[in-house]
């Protein structure tokens, strides 16, 4: 089966409305082909599901400053003050959730698991409107799963199967949202043979990738 | 001799070097935290945890030599130290979460003398988010605040927080350039006061109450 | 540090009465050199975490002949005979947990998590005295974390300062033990230079190995 | 013509087989199920994920170039195919439960009409414990269970299972020398009867209720 496709082909399947997950930190990590052409395709109403909203000339920042989600689920927005002047002028909705929390519920809804529980979180705001439950004596919060329609990554390598090989911190999200998607689509740096992973080294199989946007051509 | 800001900042970031132990992992906050690196006692080994995913922070690369894949939490190129690693942010979180992280240093916009943190969110004005900062002050087996003591004058060390907060009661200790202050389950100890200042005018800079032991002795000299 | 010890200290290190973890699946990835030296230091009333039991002649099958546990905490004993003659006949305890369901728990244990949410045991015997919690409509089991006081692992490739690289199948349940338990012990097959084992490929961080078993000395 | 044992097994692994599609993420159980993968047909590819930690799943090595590390489920070495990975426990059970595995073929004790299953316990007798079995059930988009129709003589397609369960209403697909059944909502329909049987044979064998529909075809012929 063949995965390739553009950047532009990539950014067609996000449709108005669709819940995205997005790799990447301060967008080290995050595929900047397939968000440039999202910025380009005016697709809008969409809920983002990323660690941040990037900077405002960054990766997923740039589709906060052309207003193209309704929603953003992620840890922290101060690096793009244009996310915080929306959410306070009630253009857009900000849901602040604590990091390592953020990625447990990636991967809840990638494992099939109901939820974890976490201290995170106790005693602040991030407690409010959560089921707090008792283990061992100890209160935690029950965090629940997140899901995407299509989560949109980022690798430094990916065969031609779709096994891919993350690099340095631009790991991060990736392998998580991979498999927590309906559609994954991965944005490779370079695009390698069948074999050229160490398969000790394949964070994402290639069962969870449906497209590739290839290398740096 | 009054200290400038770059000067307290260094008296502070010094000061928190010296809380960690050889073979400690560390978490540094951005800003004044990430100066605590700069100051490691010579004889002792520390490793830094980068919740993006890394442990083993190295030095900023020189230029032309940075890797794009490769940064600290602030999105700032770094390198990577022999001996260090790399991993997904479930997994450096539940280093984190897990207590496997000997230390942690981070800012505040308050704390209070109940170990209570705030610095995430000012309603209605700043919101930058809490990011990892609610997991590493639960998870951090130490959380260290380092900060200036007040703000333009206004005091940041309180009976009780105002703004929402980070954390309950999670802080250990706070270092600032004028005091470095123990939480304890008694209140607020005050362990040793900065090299230009005395208790009293720690006291008169501080909302907290704090207790003063017999021996209050100087650091920064 | 140096953290190198000899198989013989390593089993010394495990004292009556404690709860280990062992990696391995049906004995691959277990620390056979250790293990050996456990079988025969005649500790007892221990507790083990483990996948399995193993065959009765290997890894921690050994010491279920040799009646060194007063509890198994596993997925499954169908290879090893012993286990369950001993479960029939009282004289050890045998709590059977599934498999995914147990790699979850110990996880939590490492991850500082309070519990997860599975769907797996629903309406089965592995239900029995859980909590169960409804989220999005459906039902699943509170899942409580697993620790220990001792880990016994296997890696393929171990640097001197405790870096782990595992290989193939040999790694399992060893990452998420190394996480789990105070004191970490990992058997290497082979000790390498700093610097020799990819970043991106480290499995388990230096610091949570306690103790070097070295290579094939 | 009476089939042997060896026979009965392979008519039921081919039969299996037919139910895998291209570019499906397969898991095979322990015995008669690993057996599907010699009848893949030639024009489709399959993957196989094995619990214990790969995808890829490859012929048995030649003697002598085993590998002590790679091995399958069962712990007999393997080797793996090109396109293959590796993988821990956590994530391994990750993709199964989180429904990523699109079959699993399993074998039973007992299965029933509502598509119960028990294969991990006969109480009071042989307790090899569930293993993977019950997240795999629970996770695999299609449950398929390829056994003998009965053992020595004794029903194993139940109305209801008596052993403790595996999993409840999980399976979707039983495979037998004797009959291919769909577990329904309405119960459970006869869709082929085996190369030599007939449909009165097939109920008289099995206790559950077999709703028969006017087609039912022949298979393994």
């Amino acid at each position: 089966m063949n995965k390739f496709i553009t950047a532009t082909e990539a950014a067609s399947k996000v449709k108005d409305g669709m819940t995205i997950m997005v790799g990447g930190f301060l967008g080290v990590g995050s595929p900047p082909k397939i968000l440039a052409a999202l910025a380009e395709s005016g697709v809008k109403d969409l809920t983002l599901i990323c660690n941040d909203t990037s900077f405002p000339d960054k990766t997923v920042g740039k589709l906060i400053v052309n207003k193209q989600f309704k929603k953003v689920i992620v840890s922290h927005i101060g690096t793009n003050p244009e996310t915080g002047r929306q959410m306070n002028a009630g253009e857009t909705e900000v849901d602040l959730v604590p990091q390592g929390t953020l990625a447990e519920r990636i991967r809840c809804g990638g494992f099939g698991l109901g939820g974890v529980l976490t201290p995170t979180g106790i005693g602040t705001e991030a407690e409010d409107e959560k089921e707090r439950i008792k283990v061992n004596g100890q209160i935690y919060l029950l965090e629940t799963p997140l899901k995407a329609d299509i989560a949109l990554l980022y690798g430094a390598k990916v065969d031609k199967k779709g096994n891919v090989f993350y690099n340095a911190t631009a790991r991060n999200f990736n392998p998580l949202m991979a498999m927590a998607a309906e559609t994954v689509i991965i944005e490779a740096e370079e695009i390698v043979e069948i074999g050229d992973i160490d398969p000790n080294c394949v964070a994402t199989p290639f069962k969870f990738i449906n497209y590739i946007v290839g290398g740096a051509e | 001799m009054a200290l400038d800001k770059n000067q307290i900042k260094q008296v502070i970031a010094k000061r928190v070097a010296q809380e960690l132990k050889d073979g400690d992992l560390v978490n540094l906050g951005i800003g004044l935290p990430t100066m605590v690196a700069n100051y490691i006692p010579e004889d002792i080994e520390v490793f830094f945890q980068s919740e993006n995913g890394l442990i083993g922070l190295g030095p900023t690369p020189e230029k032309g030599q940075e890797n794009k894949d490769l940064t600290n939490a602030g999105g700032q190129p770094v390198t990577l130290l022999p001996g260090g690693c790399y991993f997904d942010s479930a997994t450096s979180f539940g280093i984190i979460r897990g207590g496997h992280v000997d230390a942690t240093v981070l800012g505040a916009l308050e704390v209070d003398g109940k170990g209570n943190l705030a610095n995430w969110k000012v309603p209605g004005k700043m919101v930058p988010g809490m990011g990892g900062a609610m997991d590493l002050t639960v998870g951090a087996k130490k959380v260290i605040i380092a900060m200036q003591h007040t703000q333009s004058g206004e005091q940041k060390i309180l009976k009780e927080c105002t703004l929402p907060l980070t954390a309950k009661q999670q802080v250990d200790l706070i270092v600032t350039e004028m005091a470095v202050m123990e939480v304890t389950p008694q209140g607020l100890v005050l362990r040793e006061i900065g090299p230009d200042t005395s208790v009293e005018e720690v006291i008169a800079a501080t909302g907290a109450t704090l207790i003063i032991p017999e021996e209050v002795k100087t650091f920064g000299l």
